[in-house]
């Protein structure tokens, strides 16, 4: 039905849309400007541009349209948004239904626990409240250690991320497990950064990518040749990464402090937009385990 | 539409390890049903007693029950549940907080009271309608017999304000059933939340939010069927009962 | 807790709460509001009709969507509204409807089942006999409806209308699932960028019940004021 | 004038009128009466098509209320209906209560409706009312507008459903008095009322029923003299104490 | 035995009954009547206190009703009372309604209050109806319950406030009828009524009301006879015709 692809909808429209998230920081959000910024938004205007020189356009209107978690993907097959510009994790399940772009960011589930708790890797945890956000594959990846390595965790669900966060703020849970990066956003946010600890043990390895629809080839070429172009350009790349997430960022001017992972490093100088964790780094003993129960 | 469909995917294993899809979905219905029932077992019992002191003639107690039903229906439920969960607890002494965080199911518990209080005011103000739309005389018969206010309310005015308010209590029902899903921002797993569980791990969002749909539907019509049942026997010979108006969701 | 309360985030984003989340908010309910009676009174008369197929038509529609979340309803509108305006105009692809109208539309479709049944109990609320006087003095079934029964039926659901009307605005805060950002979006989303959950609820609560119980306040007062004397 | 043929009505499997039969001639002022539930509405409100008949034929002034061609809102903008509960809007004042139908079914304007809405309402002697809303008029007022707003339309003829039966003992005469003169003047009229001292005042037709049939159809004087049949021999009986 | 004593009573700032005393013995029949909104209704209920007045004494039975003290529902269950609108219980079968404020109340056991309820359901005629609910009766029959259901309590006395004038023509003389039997009894009873029939049979007395004030409290054959005051005599000239 999409005649000619999203290539030819651009040209046609003149127009290109957007799918952006309202709280990803520092990947897509919206600060208190009211626009929206983030690492990935910075990578897909990159895009945006690359597309305009190929299609040989004078004008491209680009245009923002928030999505959730709960309706992006069908706000991608009705064709409202061409790019989703966010902090999906790329994985084979979800290959089924969309197509990634080369991985733009990679990350480690870890968990997140006041100081005063003395927590620092999972054992620690034996018995005690773990909360993780609904629908994460954290949450999914949490319940099967807690089966496996017999922990006892009273595991609980927290809307959204925010308040995953809330909850050990609060001290209804112990611990908070998620991505790093999002772990480090939450605690340079919080009032009181100095009293939260990250955990070093990594849980888990998971891909970020920019999010397209299947099935359109010549779309997926003109991104990943523009994104892979980006990811080499060396210098360009350093100042983007170095703007997000070693600086201060708006709205509030935290400085996230979070040097490239060296999975990173390996995936911009090699970049693919595979699914399978075990592409990016050695996958951790816990993510094996719950594969394999999968 | 370029979407992959996969029915099948309700006979899938759910990746949190409890089972297929469909047993995810399952429990998020149970734990919906869990939910709104025990809420409007305390809905009802609270909004006939605030409904019920509204029509008092005594102003200072009408007054207060006024402010109750003000209270808990001008704040959206939403915000209502969050309020509940994250701020009563702080504001608390010290320890009576921690108690209740330490709660088994504190989310259940916090969900439930949270539905069952915003709902109440809606049933008071229903009950509150339904006395009124009586005829004066029927309170001034029954006090003429020499019931009490107390015996006239229990016998003679409450028991025909029931029939009349049956169906705006259906919808009240059905609004508490509906509204149970807002349970899932604190953390409930019911059905709209494993609704979303299933589109989050699959990407098969449209299947997750049809089932959700269906079954809220058949789970809707369920109790209108059986209020209307309950309509029917409760239905006095020679009598037609009108029902008030109804609003809300 | 309360005591490192930080109202700066609510200071610093002032603007966008007001201007454009509450503007939003007050928007849609006035719109869907009148979007919602207009619809819900032609299908109250539907449902009031002689005719079987119409009656059962509209009686089967306000069921329906009377038995799904609001929440679901939005969700399933954003996807297929710009189907429906394709297949409506004939476009071979689905046409862009933006967040708004699709949340306008849906709103609309979903209120008018509620107000429907509001002016369908006021408008059998109005004797029969009003609806005979009308027809024996000559007027149409359009004329007596427009000069004898609306009119009433509407004066005596203004209350009924009115506090729906807070439960639409209320009801707004769903369009959460859209990520438009109402005014309880609004506070969400600074909320969450800026971790400040606790405050920006508990200032949506206190807005929330001011103007609502404002809202309340009038309508009892114009209760009073447009009553029809009997 | 008025020409009811054997007419049958059914709500569901009852029937509420069966086979009745009656003319009511220009100048006529027929009353009927008859225990509660015989029809008595049903059967006067058939005359202008208020209720439908499954089954006979009506005539007014030669048209057929039955056929389904018939212009039933012009035919009922010409016959004049007071009700029981008198039926005034209750959001319009009295003026417009009387000009209301003037104005959207006889297309009169606003000027001409108003004049003549005002002469009948001086002629049932509440002119000074004109501004008030029905609500801030006591039973015995509103009915005696309800009877000026009929005869704003000009009728041929005029149909009174109980129009005293709601009233205060106190306020059925000044109604009663309005129906006498109309009466005096000639206007055709059906009244069902149980006042059998206005029938006996101004009628000159009695149709007595039961059980939706037509029992008596006779001259005053016959009913009162003598009623043929024992029901209406001991409605008589029951009524006047 | 009932001792009414210069009562005034307010809404907000309108007096609806000013300086009202009377007084009624033992076996009395005292028929209250006078225009619409006279205050009648209003006066009958201060009796067993369902309406509280500001000002004055009410004694019934040597008990003061006025006093704050006093046990109005054991007063109020010694006190028949029968409202226009019957006001039955519609939830409850005939049988039922008879019987609740008797065991409820009067604390009597279910046995006897059967008993002593149908015992009044066939005085009314009306033995056969008491499985039946109020809603499958005829007004005239519902109000035959409502005075057997007062009757059940064994009431001192028996107050009724306008029985009648809801019902049909013809069940006024059913209910009238039962009435009458009660005062030839000995039955103390106020009547409000506009039956002036039933007040020349059976009333000793005749208290007249307008404007919140009694105009005229004598005997029946003084008031049918001659009239004090202009007011009385204008409404009797009405309400008969
Ligand atoms: N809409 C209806 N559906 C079913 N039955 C009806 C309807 N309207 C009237 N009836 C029945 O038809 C019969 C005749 O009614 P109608 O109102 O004509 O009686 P009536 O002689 O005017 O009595 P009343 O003196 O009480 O006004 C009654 O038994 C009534 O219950
Ligand atoms: N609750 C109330 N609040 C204010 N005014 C009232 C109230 N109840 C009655 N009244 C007024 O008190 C006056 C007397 O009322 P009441 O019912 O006693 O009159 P009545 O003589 O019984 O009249 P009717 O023959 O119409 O029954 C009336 O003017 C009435 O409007
Ligand atoms: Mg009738
Ligand atoms: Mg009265």
């Amino acid at each position: 039905q999409d005649d000619g692809g999203t290539l030819a909808k651009i040209k046609k429209s003149g127009a290109i849309t957007l799918g952006v998230r309202d709280g990803s920081v520092p990947f897509s959000y919206l600060d208190d400007k009211q626009q929206y910024q983030g690492y990935s938004i910075d990578l897909c205007m990159k895009v945006v541009t690359a597309l305009q020189k190929q299609l040989g356009m004078t004008e491209l209107k680009v245009t923002m349209n928030p999505v959730t978690s709960a309706n992006r993907i069908p706000l991608m097959a009705n064709g409202t948004i061409d790019l989703e510009c966010g902090s999906t994790t790329n994985n084979l399940e979800r290959q089924q239904q969309v197509a990634f772009a080369p991985t733009m960011f990679v990350v480690a589930n870890r968990l997140l626990a006041k100081k005063s708790s003395n927590i620092h890797t999972l054992a620690d945890m034996k018995g005690k409240t773990l909360v993780a956000t609904a629908g994460t594959s954290t949450l999914k990846q949490m319940t099967i250690l807690n089966k496996e390595q017999n922990l006892g965790m009273n595991i609980i669900v927290g809307k959204d991320h925010p308040e995953s966060f809330l909850m050990v703020e609060t001290g209804r849970a112990a611990a908070e497990a998620n991505d790093d990066i999002l772990l480090a956003a939450q605690r340079a946010n919080s009032k009181t950064p100095g009293d939260y600890e990250i955990t070093s043990e990594a849980l888990s390895v998971e891909p970020y990518g920019i999010m397209m629809r299947k099935g359109d080839p010549a779309f997926k070429k003109a991104v990943d040749d523009a994104l892979v172009r980006v990811y080499k350009s060396g210098e360009d790349m350093q100042r983007l990464y170095h703007k997000w997430f070693m600086s201060p960022i708006p709205p509030k001017g935290i400085n996230l402090r979070f040097p490239m992972p060296p999975q990173l490093e390996a995936v911009l100088a090699k970049p693919t937009d595979s699914g399978d964790p075990a592409a990016y780094a050695e996958v951790p003993q816990a993510q094996k385990a719950a594969a394999k129960k999968k | 539409m370029n979407y992959h469909w996969n029915w099948r995917i309700f006979w899938e294993a759910a990746p949190d390890g409890t089972g297929t899809y469909l047993d995810t979905l399952w429990s998020g219905l149970l734990w919906t049903l869990a939910t709104a029932l025990t809420a409007w077992v305390m809905a009802l019992a609270l909004g006939v007693m605030v409904g019920t002191v509204r029509t008092l003639p005594n102003k200072w107690l009408a007054g207060l029950a006024n402010a109750y039903v003000e209270l808990f229906r001008n704040v959206p439920l939403l915000v209502q549940m969050f309020l509940w969960f994250f701020v009563a607890p702080e504001v608390l002494p010290q320890a009576a907080g921690d108690w209740i965080k330490a709660l088994p199911n504190a989310p259940f518990v916090t969900a439930v009271l949270c539905l069952g209080f915003f709902t109440s005011s809606r049933v008071a103000v229903q009950v509150a309608t339904g006395i009124a739309a009586l005829p004066r005389g029927q309170k001034m018969a029954g006090t003429a017999l020499g019931l009490t206010l107390a015996q006239t309310y229990r016998y003679v005015l409450l028991p025909m304000a029931a029939r009349v308010i049956l169906p705006p209590l259906t919808s009240e029902f059905l609004n508490i059933i509906k509204n149970s899903s807002v349970a899932l921002t604190i953390g409930v797993v019911e059905l709209t939340a494993s609704a979303r569980a299933i589109q989050e791990f699959s990407f098969q969002v449209f299947e997750a939010f049809t089932a959700a749909t269906v079954i809220y539907v058949v789970v809707n019509i369920g109790v209108v069927y059986l209020m209307h049942r309950l309509e029917k026997k409760v239905a006095i010979p020679g009598f037609i009962v009108a029902g008030a108006a109804s609003g809300g969701h | 807790m309360l005591g490192n309360f930080d109202f700066d985030v609510i200071v610093r984003s002032w603007g966008y709460l007001f201007q454009t989340g509450m503007l939003f908010t007050l928007k849609l309910t006035v719109l869907a509001m009148a979007g919602g009676i207009v619809m819900g009174t032609l299908l109250a008369l539907m449902r009031l009709s002689g005719n079987r197929a119409v009656s059962l038509f509209a009686t089967g529609y306000v069921n329906l969507v009377r038995a799904v979340p609001l929440v679901l309803v939005i969700f399933w509108f954003y996807f297929l509204v710009p189907y429906i305006a394709a297949w409506i105009i004939g476009s071979p692809a689905p046409v862009q409807v933006g967040a708004f109208p699709s949340a306008l539309i849906t709103f609309i479709l979903f209120e008018a089942a509620y107000y429907c049944e509001i002016m369908r109990s006021g408008i059998q609320s109005i004797p029969r006999g009003q609806v005979w006087a009308g027809r024996a003095l000559g007027m149409n079934y359009w004329q007596t409806m427009a000069n004898v029964v609306l009119p009433q039926a509407f004066r005596n659901m203004i209350p009924v209308l009115l506090t729906q009307t807070i439960v639409l605005f209320q009801d707004v805060s769903l369009v959460y699932v859209l990520s438009i950002p109402d005014f309880v979006g609004a506070a969400g989303k600074v909320a969450q960028r800026d971790g400040r959950l606790v405050e920006m609820y508990t200032f949506v609560a206190v807005v929330y019940f001011a103007l609502c119980y404002g809202l309340s306040f009038l309508v009892r007062r114009l209760q009073q004021r447009v009553a029809i004397i009997r | 004038m008025i020409k009811i043929e054997n007419i049958n009505k059914w709500y569901g499997h009852f029937q509420v009128l069966t086979d009745c039969s009656t003319h009511v001639h220009k100048g006529d002022v027929m009353v009927i009466c008859g225990p509660s539930g015989s029809g008595k509405s049903t059967l006067i409100k058939t005359v202008n098509g208020l209720e439908p008949v499954q089954d006979g034929s009506i005539l007014v002034d030669n048209v057929a209320v039955t056929d389904p061609k018939t212009d039933l809102s012009w035919l009922r903008a010409r016959i004049g209906m007071v009700f029981q509960n008198f039926e005034l809007f209750p959001h319009l004042t009295i003026r417009e209560n009387l000009t209301i139908a003037q104005v959207k079914v006889l297309k009169r304007g606003l000027d001409e409706a108003n004049a003549k809405g005002l002469k009948y309402l001086e002629r049932v002697g509440l002119l000074a009312h004109q501004d008030k809303f029905p609500g801030q008029l006591s039973g015995g007022q509103q009915q005696r507008v309800a009877i000026a707003r009929a005869l704003s339309m000009d009728p041929i003829a005029m149909l009174f459903d109980e129009p005293t039966s709601a009233l205060d003992p106190e306020m059925i005469n000044e109604v009663l008095d309005v129906m006498v003169g109309l009466a005096q003047e000639g206007m055709t009229m059906m009244v069902v009322t149980h006042e059998m001292g206005f029938a006996r005042r101004v009628a000159n037709r009695i149709v007595f029923m039961d059980k939706g049939m037509v029992i008596e159809d006779c001259s005053k004087d016959d009913f009162f003299g003598a009623p043929r049949s024992p029901r209406a021999a001991d409605f008589l009986s029951k009524i006047i104490h």
